[in-house]
């Protein structure tokens, strides 16, 4: 790997798709956080498909969160390029992120009730969690529920046409389909709840090991600005969604109801453990070839 | 009681655009003639033709075939462009039984008796587009004559054909003459149509009125080359050319 | 006919010679292109990992494109023929036909559901389109000669249809037949990637893209372009016998 | 003329009638149709709101589409010409027509960027090829008997093209024509929903579907499929103004 | 030296699937020559011109044209089927000058002197499409006449036309003759071949070999109707129909 100059007052460029998950990066713009640390930043709109590609192509330094089969995938692919940093998720004592939406008038009321429904998933990460829960009260995921992956576009067409009896959707999506039609939240945070506590469903960000090596101080100013915006998340929460509507397609009726991430700036022990688990669980899914330590990615 | 003409055409109009091809033309044929026209180019034989096929729509005006409307018929007809109204997906026999198969879905194989074996097999094994012109207008002429009841519409349909097989249609023609079958001959070549024609329709130049010479063509020769020589065939030709020209 | 195969030869060579190229020389991204030979490799495990996919997809793609195929024709020699059903038509389907799938998806699936009859109602809706356009271009410019005949002869709209229009408009409707099944599969493609389902060569692209298998991507990629390209070939070998007559 | 004016208006009619009932009576989902009163009274709005993105959109999909068709009816008549052109682009182009765009569309961003340059490159490369298809095909079929002539008077190939096969495949390529405006606006949005640039209805179309506004979601799939249908009809006329030979 | 032919075939031999219609064909003719082919229905005369016109290659053999490969000539031809040659997205006129345009991109008005006015108009105005079969025949007799230098290919020009404008045509290629311009007329009127032609060749049937009937047919007439009642022309009718029929 060939190593170039450091070029100092350069603009960092961070990729981003729009959605709340990029929030402490919004947060940080907002704020003037990154400017408090002298840093030129430019937030570029990038399709969600496309954050490690721009990434890896060295058209932006950072990426927003991306979730753990991409990151994971992409390391097994090709090691030693990216670099994780902060992590992401859910936890029983923050907002609800995640749930089952089942019509207002459902006789589904907890996981139990699930016995013998047609569970729709718009995201396919959810399905092995999903499984993992069901086990734990004593299903047979393979048999005692039906679970499928469909596009998010389509869930709600889906739940009101009785084609599925549940859809399983995470944060807006959560907030905006039980704002638009007479819904109720069943099992929020399942993950949390049944499998580990917090649930760490990504890392807050990615650059690049090749950037780090050069740009180290650049990282360190990043993360400081970064920590600033958790701060501002936790002690705002009003101010946060108005950033959020200002920042994402939402609207303000949506940004107000929503749960908002939890978000940790650097990982410990137990957290290391958690995401592990959950990485070998798409393995285990098969969602993933193989697994990766996630240590090794994190450690600087 | 119904009358008795092959063919009544009244107060005919026809125009394209601005220019106008029949004016108000009247004609009144028995039943069972064979009718040569005759006239110079562009004075609207072909697209009386139409007329008669139901093709094209008179702009006002009647026309009746054995008393029954042009649509209430189904007539055999040749084009002056015979190639094009050939299918070339079909075999060439296969396009001279079609009218008649979708028709009535018979099959008129004493038609072939008609001709030679060579010919059989040409149209047995050839699509329309592998044939010659001659050929092509033969069997043009062929399925004109299958099938057709009450009108049979020919359209310069000897053009392309050598003396033999020129002599070979008029006698397939004249084998199909019917008592209630009327049938429409377009030519330039007078004698043609003086040998085939009971009578003969000249026109001169658009618009078509009703001047018109209407030329009794009945005669009694043994074959053409006597018509030829005759002073019957001179007077009519006498005639017609003096019609033209006046 | 051997210099022609050559010809043949060149353009799948220069695509691979361009792809070794882009997957060998340091750009900047030449880590997102796999290299050839480890999906050339990767061919090796077909039966296990994706012949379930490509079946499904198959099976998908040909019914619903056989159904708009035969749909297009029909309906559009009926609406050839009977011009006052066509107009009656004609401002719908130019008003849907311009929307991207992807935004009446939602719609298609409040009323059809979001399963298989979704899937096989889009396929079948985009190749029936294409087909139809073609069979009504096919009617409007066939030659007014063999029209003419079929005006003497007094065929019905049937008849007709059967004896004259439909050979007449053969080389439109194959065109038509050509851009079909090409958006058709690429419709199921893009519907399994969206609409539920549990195989398809869709879904496996998404998961793929997910984890950055590139080299599986690959694979899929060629395959699709594989059968795209057979069948483009197949119809065109069938065309060629079909219309002995062309030019006449 | 009246009464085929009446027949236009069915259709419209018919799915303005079919819309106020799903949005009415009480189906298990009708709350996701949104009231054609509330789309109507949208269109207030639609300067503030949308007109932005609709200029984008015309003017990236025009623009491309424009230089797709000059294209392939040039490329077109080139391969219909020299077959052993033709031979050697077949197979790429059958194989690459075949896949989603969206699959590609990674692939193409690697070489073109995420930006305007691959949004241009998509639209006028599937314009395109539909164009160029319809154009091979229209000189594949154009009548023997014209190419006789060409042959008799020795016409070089630009001759040829200019004098007869241009007119002779006409017919086709408007069918092509009308293929592409239509792929050409689907590929438009479909690559602003993917592909980033400054705005265009795609973009909207994201951004609406993720907060489920169905009310601006169907305020844009009417001004699409207006747009379409509009651009389809214009083609008509100008189509029935230039062959006035149809059928000869 | 080069020869003095104007046209000269050797060896020429053709097929179409299993049909041999040529078969070691040999022929010269001197420059500047009117040459009628008669003989009958698919014996090969079309697609003699289609050789020569460069339609379609020969098997075998080698034809010349004034001494050039037809590839280095650019004939006027007139097709059996007119109709289908004309090209119906431009007005007559601009079809009957179109060849010229293209080749030399002059235009030779002096053509038109031949014309009556209502004849112009027609062409200026109409489409082919819109012009009766007589009409269209004119125009494509017209174009091929305009601009060819050696060679002018008719094949049976006068099929559609009236008497008035056949002899308009007529006129109009003994006009056209030139002295190293050689004119090929195909057609199954006897009496038209020879009073236009310098020369017959009479073919019978196929394939065609070297056996054929070659007959001066240059003579010192005043009109048609002189040439009909003599005995010169009955010697060559009769002469040819012996041939034809043994
Ligand atoms: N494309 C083809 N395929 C097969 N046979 C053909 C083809 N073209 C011509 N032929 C055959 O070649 C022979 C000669 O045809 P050609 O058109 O030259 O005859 P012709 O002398 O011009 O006849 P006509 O007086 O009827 O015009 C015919 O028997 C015809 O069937
Ligand atoms: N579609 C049309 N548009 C305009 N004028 C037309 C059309 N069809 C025919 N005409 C005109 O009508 C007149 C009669 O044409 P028609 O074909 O009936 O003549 P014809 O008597 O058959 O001549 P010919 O002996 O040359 O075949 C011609 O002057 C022609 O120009
Ligand atoms: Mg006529
Ligand atoms: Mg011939």
């Amino acid at each position: 790997k060939s190593f170039k100059p450091v070029v100092s007052q350069k603009t960092i460029k961070i990729a981003h798709f729009r959605e709340t998950s990029a929030l402490p990066f919004y947060i940080a713009n907002e704020k003037g956080y990154f400017k408090a640390e002298n840093l030129n930043v430019e937030l570029v709109e990038v399709d969600s498909k496309q954050l490690i590609d721009t990434l890896v192509t060295g058209k932006v330094d950072f990426t927003s969160a991306i979730a753990w089969p991409s990151v994971v995938g992409f390391e097994i692919e090709h090691p030693e390029i990216l670099k994780p940093f902060g992590i992401m998720g859910e936890s029983n004592s923050g907002d609800t992120i995640d749930g089952f939406l089942v019509k207002e008038d459902s006789k589904i009321n907890k996981l139990e009730d699930f016995k013998g429904k047609t569970i729709a998933f718009d995201n396919p990460r959810g399905i092995p969690s999903a499984k993992m829960v069901f086990k734990k009260i004593g299903f047979d995921p393979d048999k005692d529920v039906v679970l499928m992956d469909m596009g998010k576009d389509i869930i709600a067409s889906a739940l009101l046409s009785g084609k599925v009896d549940a859809v399983w959707t995470t944060q807006p999506s959560l907030t905006i389909i039980a704002n638009k039609i007479k819904t109720k939240i069943v099992e929020p945070n399942m993950r949390t709840r049944y499998l580990t506590d917090p649930y760490w469903i990504s890392p807050m960000g990615l650059t690049t090991n090749n950037f780090i090596l050069q740009n180290r101080e650049i990282v360190n100013k990043v993360e400081n600005a970064l920590k600033e915006s958790l701060a501002f998340i936790q002690n705002n929460p009003v101010e946060t969604r108005i950033i959020a509507t200002k920042y994402t397609p939402l609207t303000s009726d949506i940004t107000e109801k929503m749960g908002v991430q939890t978000y940790k700036s650097t990982p410990d022990n137990q957290d290391y453990l958690s995401m592990q688990s959950i990485v070998d669980s798409l393995v285990e899914a098969q969602i993933l070839k193989k697994g990766t330590g996630l240590i090794p990615m994190y450690a600087k | 009681m119904p009358n008795e003409f092959g063919l009544e055409i009244i107060n005919l109009s026809k125009s394209f655009d601005n220019h106008t091809v029949f004016d108000d033309f009247n004609l009144a044929i028995p039943k069972g003639e064979i009718i040569g026209i005759y006239g110079p180019n562009g004075c609207g034989k072909s697209t009386f033709l139409h007329l008669l096929a139901g093709i094209q729509e008179p702009d006002k005006g009647t026309i009746r075939i054995n008393n029954k409307k042009p649509k209430e018929i189904k007539p055999g007809i040749v084009f002056q462009n015979y190639s094009d109204h050939l299918l070339p997906w079909k075999k060439t026999m296969e396009n001279i039984f079609l009218q008649e198969k979708i028709q009535k879905n018979t099959r008129s194989e004493e038609m072939l008796d008609h001709l030679s074996d060579s010919q059989k097999n040409l149209f047995q094994n050839l699509y329309p587009y592998e044939l010659s012109g001659g050929q092509q207008q033969l069997s043009s002429i062929l399925r004109s004559l299958i099938n057709t009841d009450d009108l049979i519409l020919l359209d310069e349909p000897f053009s392309s054909l050598d003396q033999n097989i020129k002599n070979q249609a008029h006698d397939l023609i004249l084998k199909n003459r019917q008592n209630d079958r009327t049938i429409v001959l377009v030519t330039h070549d007078l004698l043609d149509s003086v040998y085939l024609s009971d009578r003969i329709i000249v026109l001169k130049g658009t618009p078509v009125h009703n001047k018109y010479l209407n030329l009794n063509t009945k005669y009694n020769f043994k074959d053409k080359i006597d018509l030829l020589h005759s002073s019957f065939f001179s007077d009519i030709y006498k005639q017609t050319m003096e019609y033209i020209a006046s | 006919m051997k210099r022609s195969k050559i010809l043949y030869a060149i353009g799948p060579i220069a695509i691979l010679a361009g792809w070794y190229f882009f997957a060998y020389y340091p750009t900047n991204f030449n880590i997102l292109i796999p290299k050839p030979v480890q999906v050339m490799l990767s061919f090796k495990n077909f039966p296990q990992i994706l012949m379930k996919s490509t079946i499904a997809t198959l099976y998908t793609w040909s019914t619903g494109t056989l159904l708009g195929i035969i749909l297009g024709i029909l309906i559009g020699f009926i609406c050839g023929y009977y011009q006052n059903l066509f107009k009656i038509i004609e401002i719908p389907l130019d008003f849907f036909r311009s929307i991207p799938s992807i935004t009446l998806l939602p719609i298609v699936a409040l009323f059809l559901g979001s399963g298989l009859t979704a899937k096989f109602f889009i396929v079948t809706f985009v190749t029936f389109l294409y087909v139809f356009i073609h069979t009504t271009y096919g009617i409007k410019y066939s030659r007014t000669s063999k029209q003419n005949l079929a005006l003497a002869w007094r065929l019905n709209p049937w008849q007709n249809f059967r004896e004259i229009i439909f050979y007449s408009s053969l080389p439109s409707i194959f065109a038509g037949i050509r851009t079909a099944i090409t958006l058709g599969l690429i419709a199921t493609i893009s519907s399994e990637m969206t609409i539920l389902g549990t195989a398809g060569l869709g879904k496996k692209i998404i998961d793929n893209m997910v984890i950055y298998n590139t080299t599986e991507m690959y694979e899929i990629i060629i395959i699709i372009g594989l059968i795209g390209y057979a069948t483009n070939k197949l119809i065109v070998i069938l065309e060629n016998n079909v219309i002995h007559w062309k030019g006449h």
